[in-house]
Formats: structure tokens, C-alpha cells, sequence
């Protein structure tokens, strides 16, 4: 399977040792050879000395989701070494440090063992144990490149921008890359049977993580106030938007900021922080994962009940409680679509990668002021925190906030009387005012009983006339979600149903089981409530396979029950050890399930 | 009726003040709150406050949590935008209202246990971040909304009406708020309007969080012999421990005739508070002292009342978080957005 | 309709001016008299001022719902007169204080006026204000007692056990409920068309509402950690407890107590006191409502990842939100059935009367310990807070607490060795030990990843058969939950589903349809997950009516999840204004659907 | 490698003590925090006085919520059971374990973000309550887990990693904890274990909760230039108010030969602390001192550290609960329930 531009690499360490650069440094440069590339961090929950992978994949074809298989492990973790040496694929390579003889848990038939000192050269080149360390990298990253026959002139041109400013680190680095590039051409024929040949492929891409393509959003939609309680793996996102705006809202003269940023002292206060931020006319967000959505349920339905616009953006990790901060999961649908207690339902969206996390936070925050609610936007690990080869983010400059139906000091002089929750489109969206805005516009915010004018009530018919407005406005609120990306193939036999970051291990099992003579057509659903299309998937197959990372069936949950669809027509394909998806496990399941059929 | 016909005290409706506006105009709905709650005293002391201080009604943002106390934004300034949040986190609603809006005047109405129990983590965590806004806990030593139980700012000692004797260390909003940093702290008696007004007129104009912790009796549920939440209980141990007259701008200020040690604080909009320390010993801007002192008064089960401590040379959130003077909800998009060129070029940086 | 033991009559006063006790005198005279009877509080979420009504309905036929029409309405609170006085169904009477002219808004065709003047007479007869407002409700209990009949010497008896040891009161009562009662037989010809007549009907039942018989079985469970916080309309289920406890759990000696009663700072730290007592090996349990469920999310995912006991009282209220506190509805299914972030199941029993809440509050406990998981007893307002008549509370003293799968120090010493999460029996349930048993026995308890051992893992697998031995736990907790009650009559036309305290009404409406010729099947559903008996009752009606009180037919959403089956195929018949349902609701919904379909 | 292989104290795992336990019985997993963290150091503290102590290991129970800090209940004592809960909420977990099993020793491991921040509530009614407790906050002015954002403890002008210098004002668990009248109030340096141990010693032996505030440092994001909770910032800065002795129950008491004034307090287990003051106006007995010093100290940016304050006379959780002695999971379910008698006795109250 394997060959020029079409393949994949892993390599174990330990975290904390600084190999997180040497692997960046490896990925960007195949990206700047032209070939489409993508990486997969694996690592612990916590800060140093215990395993970590990465896993870089080749695919001239431009497949971006995790490789199934292998086929060159550089195995430096002694703890993990037997775990690391089983994943090479038959016929595949193993690399390893041969500063110390090789050790038996490495020795495996069937794969090629080839060992670089790279402890040794370093020991050798350089002075000071941390030097050596973070150095050993670098070597095994310039053997790499021989292997590989990455572009050398490309790596030493970024180790030029990154260490520019320090002429002694730069050049250790160089020296360093060398070491194992020299090494490594020195003692095995490069390079691989499978390799590298620059391509024209990644001139209208780049390398971005959906936790900074979050932020970016969220810079340009005019987002003024976030705040946020640290958590994996969501912190970065806020981290990126506050470097966004030092960069972009610091005023040049005064030094003062266009925006506000608060950690908050956990995540119901980051809650309550964007609600009164979205209640006083802000575009307000919070970022946060799991646990923050299990503490934030109360003030949501606040929010809910109130009509108060707020973006919640969760990074998903998997569950259920701490679980493994580090892994990926899609497990918080059912949180998320109808957080908190009572008749309660939201607005999520579900972006694919980071290109759409951009997109969908600038919508989350025209969806939240236009039907002033809470808006999640739903991404998860993977898509938060790998670095994804995706197309050039852009901007129209045409781009206007949606704020929604507002009512300013003239409009309000126009009306009779303001009445906060009348209904007055029958679309269940009713104008509010901001705060300050003058008297005539004033009106009291209460969870508690409320009828359409505000006012306090314990009366049935004027709670309900509230809360079936509620659910009005959450009807309508379908037409005016993202529409789901639907692929159809003619004479599609089966057709599969997935969210998120699933898409592209999805799409890319689509092209494999066609080469089986199994024809699918596929739809990646973008929002909740889900629109006509949705249905209209449904009903033009009848029986569906819906594929997701959780253990229950969340998204099929959330068909049967919006759509009232049978569950019998919808069979899972459930994908939830914490990995991102492989296109294999849903050619599997797949493939078996038409088996069965077919005898 | 109005919503503070039920407290003693009664006044002229008639009266205007600067902005042309009665006392009727700074009043709200009706009360729902029992006959005698101290809470509908303190409403008539924050009309009252509000209307010598000629706010602009719709300039503030009257917010609260849940309990019979936080109830009573509903009944003050209908002018004015209210927001009734949830149990205890009226603080993180009103520091992102005040992150959005820094121009309106925040007036924050909890109760003991909205504060002290489920909300103690905001209230702290608020007066760290220092967000300008009055602050008053109505403290009356129960959850009343739910029927009586003791909160956390029940003394150890004090019985419930079946009788039951609260077992637990008090938590005394004031020495916390102290501890915490605190830039203007409070305590008074929803029974000593007299007090009450000019605190309040203070903390409206505190750059800051200023706590105030009015003693608030629960006439259904703590107000019985054996409370030391009672009227009867509070009149007998309060003591002023400093004596507070609201200067405004405008007004000249008079050097008083007594010999009493008096301190003078300008607060930042050049109104000026004028504190006389009622005990020799007793510093309202020196923070350890105004802690030691409200500590002796407790050891011998008095209550201190005034303005305990003020430093007017605080930063507020907005000064710590630099943000512009403009409100950030009156920023123009077009200053939010860096638009398309910047964008193109940032892409280069992923590369 | 109305007739003889067969009318139901409503009285509308102010809270906080101790209607209350006149309003439970005439209910339990009526019960004393033998005669079924139920009595509905309407109040505010106040303490004071407010306008609050209290209905009580007389069924020599035993039905126990709340009445769709009043005969006889008693207003004595002039800012619900209007609404009042539109109440009384055609024909009826209304009763009100002639001390002032008669209020314009009271006048009303078609209805019988009556007027007493409860407030003069007492003005004449006692002194002080207090006084008198207080026995201005013994009298109208005093004028009702005449116009309908009811046994003045039951009446006596009753004020003579509540305050024979206050004479000057005892006293003051009983003149109250004679001035009250001679005037209207003075001026009336008492008593009117409807009215009582001793029955035998109540000999083996009480009246008591949820809350003290879900305290109850606490008690008898052996539960000896309760933490809460207060919160309508649970708060008085502790209260219940704790005097229970100072009853019968206080040590006669020593005055020292067989249980630990926590009033915690909210509802976070309740959940968690809750678990680590449930943790250390006691039975434990909080009360909550609504907005406690919501902030309780995170703890509930972590016992149910850890495999911790606990039992949670839900007494529902109306949501959304803070919502209307003192209103009824059963919207917290959702929200309880999956609680927290991440793959979450939990059990949940669904009580529909005070009796059946003394007995689940029972199973709660076995099961929580039995099956190592949170459990939730869904009671609402109407059930904890209503006096219910039902039968008599029962004990068998052979009842032995079942705690499960327990290791004591000498089943430790037999183990080889021991882990935690090691599913043994295939039942999905793995051995716990308390700690303090034994260093053998030691083991952590983490929300993080972990292995079957109970060891920290990051790895897919490992990780994958904790949550899939979960997921085997649920779905065998089916067969272990309170099966449905279901009652069929032959050839019947339509089924109809429902949960809690809906029963009443739809038992009722069942008769009534089958009066109009409709007959119906019932099943009301007692657990979750659903047992076969679920499934079957589905199957075998294919179409099926789903009657809760809930806006978003959430019961109707967990039979579509967990049985799979079509929602099309469950009408939903909601109501959620937030007042106990009546049958009149169902038998409409139904007789108008039967009639579309047959049109 | 052991857990406690990684700080620099190394140990004869060999001895035994009066259980014929070694250190090393004491022990638990491997360590997974960075080489150098200061959290390791105190669990090589906890390690030592628990063996010193004597303590049966399977009779300690080990809480702990979220963070580096949280994760160390795995690395010492693997005979005890442990409980790693949830973010910031061990207090409410301890509480309940508590109520359940009053005979355990409790040791609960927090950090300044678990306790300070989201936990700020529970940290706080845990004093209230008075839960039996070792409560040791491992105290390093930063979220370490979440990779070095500030917490609630870092003080005013101290800078992060990234150069950024705090602005808000610290909350300081040793005067929080004396004005929420916490009995047991300490604070020590995980570098200084001849300090920590004896803290840590008493702390078990205390009748309440035990609040030891230990200034941990954290190598990978706070243990630089301009933090001050770094390593270099903390020994430069610490002063000793208090030296402790714990003297246990066998051992005889030697009395001090300098004329320094000592005060010998008797724990509820019949073990004597000998505290010396180390300046004269101090009382580590007296509430009012004790804050007023600490407060003192921090005005010079001093570090004031010790057993600062204790009471050995306060009640315990269960005292005010009057709970049986008898643990309540060990009270027979005979005696738990009434019976069928009563219960039908109990009806006719209902009829
Ligand atoms: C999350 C949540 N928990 C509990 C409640 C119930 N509740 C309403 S008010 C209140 C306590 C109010 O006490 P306090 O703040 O002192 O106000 P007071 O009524 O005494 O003025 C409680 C526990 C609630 N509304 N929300
Ligand atoms: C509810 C929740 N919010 C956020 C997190 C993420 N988180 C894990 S540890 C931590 C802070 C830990 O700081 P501290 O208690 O000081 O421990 P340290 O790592 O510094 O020792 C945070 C925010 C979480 N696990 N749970
Ligand atoms: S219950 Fe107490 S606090 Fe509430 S309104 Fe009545 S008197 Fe006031
Ligand atoms: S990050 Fe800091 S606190 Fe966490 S283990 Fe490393 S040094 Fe310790
Ligand atoms: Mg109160
Ligand atoms: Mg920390």
C-alpha cells in the first residue's frame, strides 16, 4: 500500500523532552515539499516523562484522517518499545537508538531493525545533559529526513526562521539535523522504499489546529469577552485568542485593549460571565471541555429561559468524568443538545476541522444573537488540538455581525410599549433591548416564571405561551443552520451519517469500499437542529449506517428523537478508545454488516 | 401600594431632585416580600440613596441571584435593566456585564446564603477582581425563601424558632472581604436608614467592589428570641464604630466643629466620603486595623457598623485588564476586525 | 357530575394568613368521615402576601386526581376574584366574605352566590388583628362543614387532639368553626345538592404526602448519611428524615445519633458528601430539584465511572431555569437518565404516589448498592408535596438491606488477588471493598482513566473495557427495576403509556373513555432502563399514546433511544402548565385522536 | 524507581518502626510528576511522618481532587485506599467519607487552583464543619497541570513563564483559614522537610481539620525569576514564626533549656506539640496574633511559616453532629430501622 508520497510514520518518546519541535519541524517540511501531510499528537495527561507518539501520514492523494497502519516506527520510549514494535506494519521499518544494544522487546520478524547512536552522536557533539536531550531529537529528525529524503534545504531553512536570533542555538541544530542525516546515509540505502517527491499540493493550504482557527474565529466575528477556567483539552483556544488580540485590538497609542479576557475562578462563573456579557450586548464565548459542560448545565438553561445570546465552544475529551483528558471523543451530544434540567433543547454546530472550526465560530455568534441563545460549537481533540492540512482560512470584508433583533434608543421611541418576550414575527424570536438603552426599553431578567411581557407569573397559559415560543424559535432555527455535506454516488447501495472530525477517515473509507464494489453515498451533518436535508438523506435511503466516537449512539439518539426516525434504520458504527477515527474501522463494519445482508 | 409601603418609614413622593425625578421614580414593583422584612427597608434606603445621588435610572443594572433578598431588585428603579440570575452567582453575571458595559452603574442585592454558602466562591473570587459595583448582602442569618434554615453567617449560638442551636463558626462577609482585599467594606442595619443611605451613596461611588453587609432581619424566621439576627437582638448590640456623611461634588465641605479625629476620602468621580471614627484606635483606611477592631467588637458580641474600611487608591477590573475607556459593547466592528488583508497575511504564518 | 361523596370544591386565599391548617382540618374530616378524598395546594413561591388556592375533591369512586372542574369555589382573596369565580363550572356555587358589599368581580350568571361574613363575625368575637385572620379560616371551615355536611364532632375531635393542651386556642377554634357553620345553617338550606355521607372507604388508608414517605423508606432502607441543600420543592423530604432520626435513631442514654444529617454549602458539595459516604460503604442520599440536578452533573458522572453508590431524590418542579418552583412537571427525565458529559446511563425509579415512594426510596438503596451506581427516585411537587390518600404504609420485618457485592477482610484473605473493576460474574457488576478493610483490599478510586484493576491507563483498550463492563451493568439493572404496572381489558382499542404521578389521572380517563365506548390498555413505567414487559406492552399495541408532563415528551425520547423503537408510532399526549394533570387532558387528546383517525 | 526517588531527600528504606513497617511500607506508585516538582518532596514529607506516626496504613484513607498536586495521593501509602475525585470538591468527598467512617485518618492533598479557585467553597466549609482532617495544599501559585496560568495564590507583581505579571490580589489560605476559624493553621516548604514533617505529624494528630499550607514549587512553570514561589524566592523569603516539636504520646516531654518562651499543647490522642515562638509578640495560640503577624510578615514580603496557630479545644464535625463513636457503617441495620411495629404505629399519626 505504501509507496512515494503515500505513507506513514510514528515515533514514541517521552514527553516533556522537547520532541514535540523536532516532529513539527518533520511535518512542516514534507508540507512545504508540496505533499499533502498531516500529524497526530498522542500524548499523556501530564506535563513530563510519560509516553508520547506522533504519527505523520503521507498521502499524495490528500487523506487526512489517522493511518491504520505504519510503516516506520522510530521507537526511542524504552517503556513502550514491545507496544510501539507491534504496530509496524509487515514488511515495515523500525528505527531505533543504538547508543545501547538492541534490546529484545524490539527485536520482531517480518520488519526491518535499523539503529542510529543517536544518543552517542549527541553525547559526542554536544555539552550539558538538557542540551543533549532536546538535540537527540533534532538527530533523529535529520535521520529521518535521509530516510525519507525529506528536502534538506527546505528543514534548514526553518531551523533559519525559528533560531535565527540565536546564532549558538541555530547552529546546534544544524549540526544536530546533520548528525542523523549523515549517519543515516552513511550506513543504509535512502532512502525507504517509501519516501518523499516534492509536489505542488499545499500551495492553497496550511497547517493550523481548530483550537487557534476558534480563536481566529472568534477574533473576527467581534467576539469582546471571553472567559474561561483551564481545561485539555480546550485551554488553547482562549490562549490563541488572547494572543490574537495583542497582536490585532491593542490600541497603538494607549496600549489599552478592544476586548476583555477573564479566568474566571471555574467554569460556572466563565458561564455566568458571558451570559451577563451577552445580556449587557457583547459577543461573549467561553471555551471549555467535558466537565466545564457538566458544571455550566444551570446557567445554560438560564439562558435558554431567558433568551440570552452565549457561545460555548467544547473542545470534547473523552468521557465520562475525567476519563483521558488527552484522548478524543464526540460523547457530549446528548450534554450538549439538551443541557440542563426541564424542557430544554440548543443549537450546536459540528465542524470537521479547524477550517470550519474558523467558519463556525464566526456563525456560532450570528446564530447566538439571532435567536439569542446558547450556541455550542461542538469540536473535539483531534480537530482542537493537531495540527490539520487545511485550506487557506478567508475573509469576505462584506461580513456583518447578525446582532439580531435589537431595539435602539429610535426604535424604541417608535414602539407603543416594549414587551420583552412577545412574539411579534411569530418566528419565536422577540426584539430585546440592551442595558442602559433608556427606561422605556428597561425590563427585568428572571429564570423564574415569566410571561411574554417579562413580568413575573405562576399562571400555566402565560408560562406556556413562553416556553412554546421557545420551542418555535428552536424549530425555526433549523432552516438557518449550516446544511449537512451530503456526497452521492449513483447506484449508492448504503449511506453512511457522521459528525465532526469523523469526516475524513468517513470520506476516505467511501473511496475504499467503492474499490470494493461497495457504493455509498455520505452525509456529514453541520448542525442541530438538523434541516430538511437531513431528512430528506434519510428517507432517500431508508436504512443508514451513522458513524461517531462515542459509546451510545449520541447522534443516532439525536435523529430518532428531532426527526422520529426509527432507530432500527439506523445502525451504528461506534468508534470510542480516545483515537482519532481510522477510514478501516468504518470499511469494517461496513463491508461485514453488507455481508450479512448479502448471506 | 409600593414597593416600600410595607418598611416604617415613610416620605414624600413629591420631591425632585437635579434630574427633576421623585423618589417615586427610583421606586420599583410591588413588594412580595413578608410585612416588616428588613429587605424592604433596605429597597427604601436604596431609592432613597439613588435619588440624592440623581442617577440616571436606565444608566443602571440592578442584578441579583435567587432568595428573598435577591428578589428585591424587582422592587426598586423599574427604569432600570434588572437581571435576577440564578442561586449565588450574581457576581460572575455582573462581572461580565460590567466586562461589556463598564459605563453603567452595577448594583448587586444578595442574600447570606446567596452569598456565603452557594456563592461564596463568586463573591471572593468578584472582590479579587475588584469589579465596580455596590454590593449589599442582606444579611439576615437564614435561607428565608426556603423556610429558615441557618446559613453560614449564623452565629454560633443563635437558635432557629423550633429552637435548634446553630453549631457551626459564622463567616462574617465583613473580615472576609478584608482578608480578601477588599477595597471598601461596609456593614449597617436595615433599621438605621440614617446609616445605610450615606454607606450606600459611598459604595455607588466606590472605583470598585464595595461589599456592604446589612443586617437584614427575617421577621417569619429569625427574628425570635435567642436570633442574633433579630431587631431587638441587633439594635442592642450594634455598635457605629465609624460615622459616615456623603459629600457630593457640588456641596462644600464642612470642616467639622468637634474635635474628633475625622478622615476625609475623595472618592474618584471627587465626591467626597467624610468617616468619624467613633473609637480613638480605629483607622477606616488602614486595613489591619479595621480587622482587629471588627474582631475585639465580635469577641464581646457587638456588632461594628460603618464604612470599616475604604481605599479609594484600588484598581478596578477594568484598569487591571487595560481595557479602553469606551464601552466594549460601543466598539465599532470595524475596530474588532482585522479584516481580510490581515488574515491573508497571517496565513503565511501556517505555513 | 357532582353529587353525593362525589364534587370537589376550591378555596383561593393569601398565603402566610394560615389557610393552610382550616384547609387540612376539612380534608381529614372528610377523610375521617370515611369518605376518599385528595387535596391539591396551589401556592406561591413566596412566604407571604401572595394568592394561593387549595382544592379539594370528594370520590366515594376512590379517584384521586385533580379535578378538571370545581363545584364549589370559597374566594376570599379579592385580587383572584375574576379568575376565581370563572372556575366554578355551570351550576355551581360560590362562597364568599359578605363582611363587604359584594365585588362586581364575583358577580357571575349561572352560578349560585353565597355570602358569609367570615371577616365581621370574627371582628365581633375575638380580639387582635393576628387572631382573627387566623379564625376567620376556622370559620369558613366552619361554613363549608355546614353546607356540605361534613361531621362536626369528627371536626371537634380534631381541633380538640391539635390543641387540647392549649385551651384558650382549643376554645377560640371551636367558637370559629360554629360561627362559621351556625350562619350558613342559619341562612342556607345546608346542606346543597352535593355534599357527604359517611362511607367505610378509608379505614386502611392515610393521607401523606411524598416527601415524608420518601423519608420514610430512608429511614428504613438504613440510610444514615443524608446531605442536602434546601430547595423547593424537596426541602422537605430531609426535614422529614431528620425528624424521623431525632424519633427513632437518637440513643436513649447517650442522646447520641445513629446518623449524620449535612446541610452542605450546595448542591456540588451535597452530591459529593453523598459519594464518599456511599464510597466509604454507608447508605447515603441527597433531595434535590431541577437546578440541584444540573449543578450535581459532574459528581454523577463520576460515581457512575467509578462504580460508586448514591441515591438522589428529584423532586421535579417546572423548568426551565429557576422556572415556577412551587409548580409540578416531569421534565427532568433527560437530564436524569443521562446525566453528565461523556457515555452516561443511570438508573431511575419513577414512584406515582407517596406509598410508592416510601416503597422506592427502598429499592433506591438495594439498587444503588446492588448495582454500584447513582440512582434517582423521580418524584415531583404533586407527589412530595400533596397530601395523598393511600393505603397504609407496610414493613416486612425479613427485609434485609441488599448491599451487594461487598469484600470483608475474610472474603479478602480467600481472593487471590483483588481488583476493583474485574467483572467476575458477567453481570457486569464487579466485588468493592470498603476502605479501612484491609491493605489487600486497598485500591484507587479515580474519574481518570483507568484499567479494570483500577490502575491509571491512557490505553484505548483497557480504557474500553471499563466503559463497555458499564454499559453491561446498565443494560442488566433492566431485569432488576420495578416492573411496569400494566392493566389490560379485552379487545382494546389504543394503549397508553405513562410514568409518575400522571398515574391517578390516566387511570381515570381510562374509565372514562371506555365509558364514551373507547377501551383502552394502561401501562405506567416505573423504571429505567425499560424491562421485556416495556417492550412487550409496545409490541403488542404498535401504536400507543405517551401522556407526561413535560413539553418535549422526553418519555416518549427514552423509548425511542433505548427500546428502539419509532417514535411515529408513540403520540405524545403533554401537559405542562405546571398543575397536576387531570383526566379530562387524556380522554380529550384521546377521543380527538381515535376520532381523526376514524375520519 | 519508587515515588520518592525523585526529590532530593533520600532514606534508609530499611529501618522499621514500632509496626515493624519500613518506609518504604509507606510508599506508593511511581511518581509521574516532573523531575524536581516540589509536590514530591511533601510526599516524601507525608511518607515520613506517617511512618513515624505509625500510622496503619489500610486506616488512612487518601483524598484528593484534581491536578499535579491531586494525582500524589498515588505515590505514598499504596496499603491505604484512595480517592482522586473531581476538580476542587475532595472537602465535600471527605466530608462524606467522614460522616460514614468516623475512625479513618483522613489526608487530603489539594493545590491552590483545586482549593483556592473552584474549590474556594468547599476549602471553606470544610473549616466550618471542622471535618477530622490532614489538609495539605500543596501551594505553588499556578495551575501546573493545565501548564502554568496563575491561580488564586500567586501574588500581586509576580510574573509568569511568559514575562505577564499578576494583578490580582492573593488569597492566602492561612488567613483565610484563621478568619473562617479553621483550629489548625500552618504553613511550610516542601524544601524544608525537618519543618514540614512535625507540622504534618501534628496536623494528623489534630482534632478538626488540619490546614497546612505548603509553598510547593513548580520547576516547569513557576520557578523562575520574578515568581515568588519559586525555590530561590521561597528560601530567601521564609521566616520561621513557629519552630515545632511533635512529641508523641510514649515519648516524655524535655523541657527547653533556652529561656525561649514555649508553649506545649496536648492533642486529643494525648500527643504533645511544643511550639516555640521565634519572636516574642507571637502566640500561636491566639487567633488575633497569629493573623496580625502573618499580615505583618506580608507586608515585607515575608513568608512567615510554622504551626501559626492551634486549638485543640474546638469541636469536630462529629461532636457537632453528636454522632455515635461507633462508625455509622458499622451500626447494625437493627439498629438503623424501626420495624414493622412502629411503622404501623407511625400510621395512625396519618389518618
Ligand atoms: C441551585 C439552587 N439551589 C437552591 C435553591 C433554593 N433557594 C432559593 S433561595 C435560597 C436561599 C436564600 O437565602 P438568602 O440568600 O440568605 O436569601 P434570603 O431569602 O434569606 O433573603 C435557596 C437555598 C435555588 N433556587 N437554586
Ligand atoms: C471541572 C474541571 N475544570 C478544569 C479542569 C482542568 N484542570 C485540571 S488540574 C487544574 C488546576 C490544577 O491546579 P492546582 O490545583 O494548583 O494543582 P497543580 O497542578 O498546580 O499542582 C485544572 C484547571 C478539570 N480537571 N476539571
Ligand atoms: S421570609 Fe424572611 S426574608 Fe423572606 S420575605 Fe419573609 S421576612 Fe423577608
Ligand atoms: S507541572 Fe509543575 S506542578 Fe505539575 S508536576 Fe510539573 S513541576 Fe509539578
Ligand atoms: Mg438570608
Ligand atoms: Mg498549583
Amino acid at each position: 500500500m505504501s509507496g512515494i508520497n503515500d505513507f506513514a510514520f510514528k515515533i514514541g518518546t517521552v514527553n516533556g523532552t522537547g520532541s514535540a519541535s523536532a516532529n513539527g519541524l518533520l511535518m512542516q517540511a514534507i508540507f512545504r515539499m508540496g505533499v499533502p501531510v498531516t500529524g497526530k499528537n498522542l500524548f499523556p495527561s501530564n506535563i513530563q516523562g510519560l509516553p508520547t507518539w506522533y504519527e505523520i501520514r503521507v498521502s499524495k492523494d490528500g487523506y487526512t484522517a489517522r493511518p491504520a497502519a505504519v510503516d516506520l516506527v522510530v521507537a526511542l520510549n524504552p517503556s513502550t518499545y514491545a507496544k510501539d514494535v507491534a504496530t509496524v506494519r509487515p514488511g515495515g521499518f523500525l528505527l531505533y537508538d543504538s547508543t545501547w544494544p538492541l534490546h529484545p522487546d524490539l527485536v520482531r520478524e517480518g520488519i526491518t531493525i535499523l539503529g542510529i547512536p543517536f544518543g552517542g552522536l549527541c553525547l559526542e557533539a554536544f555539552e550539558g545533559d538538557r542540551d543533549r536531550t532536546l538535540l537527540r531529537n533534532i538527530a533523529y529528525a535529520g535521520g529521518l529526513a535521509a530516510l525519507l529524503d525529506i528536502d534538506m534545504e527546505i528543514v534548514g531553512t526553518m531551523l533559519t526562521e525559528k533560531y535565527g536570533r540565536k546564532p549558538k542555538l541555530l547552529d546546534s541544530n544544524h549540526r544536530a539535523i546533520r548528525l542523523g542525516y549523515d549517519y543515516a546515509k552513511a550506513h543504509f540505502d535512502c532512502p525507504l522504499p517509501f519516501s518523499l517527491v516534492p509536489m505542488d499540493e499545499t500551495r492553497d493550504s496550511i497547517l493550523m489546529d481548530g483550537n487557534t482557527a476558534c480563536a481566529l474565529g472568534a477574533l473576527y466575528a467581534g467576539a469582546t469577552v471571553g472567559a474561561w477556567y483551564p481545561i485539555t483539552p480546550a485551554t488553547a483556544l482562549m490562549e490563541a485568542f488572547k494572543g490574537f488580540c495583542e497582536k490585532y485590538r491593542v490600541d497603538r497609542e494607549t496600549g489599552l485593549h478592544n476586548y476583555a479576557i477573564l479566568q474566571a475562578e471555574d467554569e460556572i462563573a466563565a458561564a455566568g460571565i458571558v451570559i451577563g456579557a451577552g445580556w449587557a450586548g457583547a459577543r461573549a464565548f467561553t471555551n471549555t471541555s467535558g466537565p466545564g459542560i457538566s458544571l455550566m448545565q444551570e446557567f445554560i438553561g438560564l439562558a435558554y429561559y431567558t433568551d440570552i445570546p452565549a457561545v460555548f465552544f467544547d473542545v470534547q475529551r473523552c468521557g465520562p468524568a475525567t476519563g483521558m483528558p488527552t484522548r478524543t471523543q464526540q460523547a457530549d451530544l446528548l450534554s450538549l443538545a439538551y443541557a440542563s434540567h426541564g424542557d430544554t433543547k440548543h443549537l450546536v454546530l459540528f465542524p470537521a476541522d479547524p477550517r470550519e472550526g474558523f467558519e463556525m465560530a464566526v456563525q456560532a455568534f450570528d446564530l447566538a444573537e439571532r435567536f439569542q441563545t446558547p450556541v455550542f460549537v461542538a469540536s473535539d481533540l483531534d480537530i482542537g488540538m493537531n495540527d490539520w492540512m487545511v485550506k487557506r482560512l478567508e475573509w469576505d470584508d462584506d461580513y456583518r455581525p447578525d446582532r439580531g433583533k435589537v431595539l435602539d434608543a429610535d426604535a424604541l421611541a417608535s414602539v407603543q410599549k416594549f414587551s420583552r418576550y412577545l412574539d411579534v414575527d411569530g418566528d419565536g424570536i422577540a426584539a430585546r433591548t440592551l442595558p442602559g438603552v433608556g427606561a422605556k426599553g428597561a425590563y427585568f431578567v428572571r429564570g423564574s416564571g415569566h410571561d411574554k411581557h417579562a413580568a413575573y407569573t405562576e399562571d400555566s397559559d402565560l408560562y406556556q405561551e413562553v416556553v412554546d415560543r421557545l420551542k418555535r424559535k428552536f424549530e425555526h432555527a433549523a432552516a438557518a443552520m449550516p446544511t449537512p455535506v451530503v456526497s452521492l454516488r449513483d447506484r449508492a447501495d448504503v449511506g453512511l451519517i457522521t459528525i465532526g472530525s469523523c469526516d475524513a477517515a468517513v470520506r476516505e473509507a467511501a473511496d475504499l469500499l467503492d474499490a470494493q464494489g461497495i457504493v455509498v453515498d455520505v452525509m456529514r451533518i453541520r448542525g442541530f437542529p438538523f434541516g430538511t436535508e437531513v431528512r430528506q438523506f434519510l428517507e432517500r435511503h431508508g436504512h443508514v449506517f451513522v458513524i461517531e466516537q462515542n459509546r451510545d449512539a449520541q447522534l443516532r439518539s439525536l435523529l430518532a428523537i428531532e426527526l422520529s426516525y426509527a432507530p432500527d434504520l439506523m445502525t451504528p458504527i461506534l468508534d470510542y478508545g480516545g483515537l482519532p477515527l481510522t477510514a478501516k474501522v468504518v470499511v469494517d463494519a461496513v463491508a461485514a454488516h453488507v455481508a450479512g445482508v448479502h448471506t | 401600594m409600593t414597593s416600600i409601603a410595607k418598611p416604617p418609614v415613610r416620605h414624600p413622593g413629591s420631591r425632585t431632585n437635579g434630574r427633576g425625578l421623585t423618589l417615586r421614580d427610583y421606586e420599583g414593583a410591588m413588594s412580595t416580600l413578608c410585612a416588616g422584612c428588613g429587605h424592604d427597608s433596605v429597597t427604601a434606603a436604596i431609592v432613597q440613596a439613588a435619588w440624592e445621588l440623581e442617577l440616571e435610572p436606565h444608566r443602571a443594572a440592578k442584578m441579583s441571584g435567587i432568595g428573598c433578598s435577591s428578589k428585591t431588585t424587582a422592587y426598586f428603579m423599574k427604569q432600570s435593566h434588572g437581571f435576577n440570575s440564578v442561586h449565588g452567582r450574581m457576581p460572575s453575571v455582573t462581572s461580565g456585564a460590567s466586562a461589556a458595559n463598564r459605563a453603567l452603574t452595577y448594583i448587586g442585592i444578595s442574600g447570606d446564603g446567596d452569598s456565603l454558602s452557594i456563592g461564596l466562591g463568586q463573591l471572593s473570587h468578584a472582590i479579587r477582581r475588584n469589579v465596580r459595583m455596590l454590593y449589599v448582602l442582606e444579611n439576615n442569618g437564614v435561607y428565608g425563601l426556603t423556610k429558615g434554615q441557618f446559613s453560614a453567617s449564623a452565629d454560633i449560638g443563635s437558635t432557629s424558632k423550633k429552637g435548634e442551636s446553630n453549631e457551626q463558626a459564622p463567616i462574617d462577609p465583613v473580615l472576609l472581604a478584608l482578608t480578601l482585599g477588599a477595597t471598601f467594606v461596609a456593614r449597617s442595619f436595615s433599621g438605621d436608614k440614617t446609616q445605610l443611605v450615606p454607606i450606600l451613596k459611598a459604595g455607588l461611588a466606590h472605583n470598585g467592589l464595595a461589599l456592604v453587609d446589612v443586617i437584614s432581619p427575617c421577621v417569619s424566621f429569625n427574628d425570635h428570641e435567642g436570633s442574633t439576627k433579630s431587631y431587638a437582638y441587633t439594635r442592642e448590640h450594634e455598635v457605629e464604630a465609624v460615622h459616615t456623611d456623603f459629600v457630593p461634588l457640588q456641596r462644600e465641605i464642612v470642616i467639622p466643629e468637634t474635635g474628633e479625629d475625622v478622615t476625609v476620602v475623595t472618592m474618584h468621580d471627587g465626591a467626597r466620603v467624610r468617616l468619624r471614627s467613633t473609637s480613638a484606635d480605629y483607622d477606616p483606611t488602614n486595613r489591619e486595623s479595621a480587622y482587629a477592631y471588627v474582631r475585639a467588637c465580635q469577641a464581646q458580641h457587638e456588632i461594628a457598623t460603618g464604612l470599616l474600611f475604604v481605599d479609594e487608591s484600588g484598581r478596578d477590573m477594568h484598569e487591571m485588564m487595560k481595557t479602553v475607556p469606551t464601552p466594549l459593547v460601543d466598539v465599532p466592528y470595524a475596530q474588532l476586525c482585522p479584516g481580510k488583508s490581515a488574515l491573508d497575511a497571517l496565513m503565511e504564518r501556517y505555513r
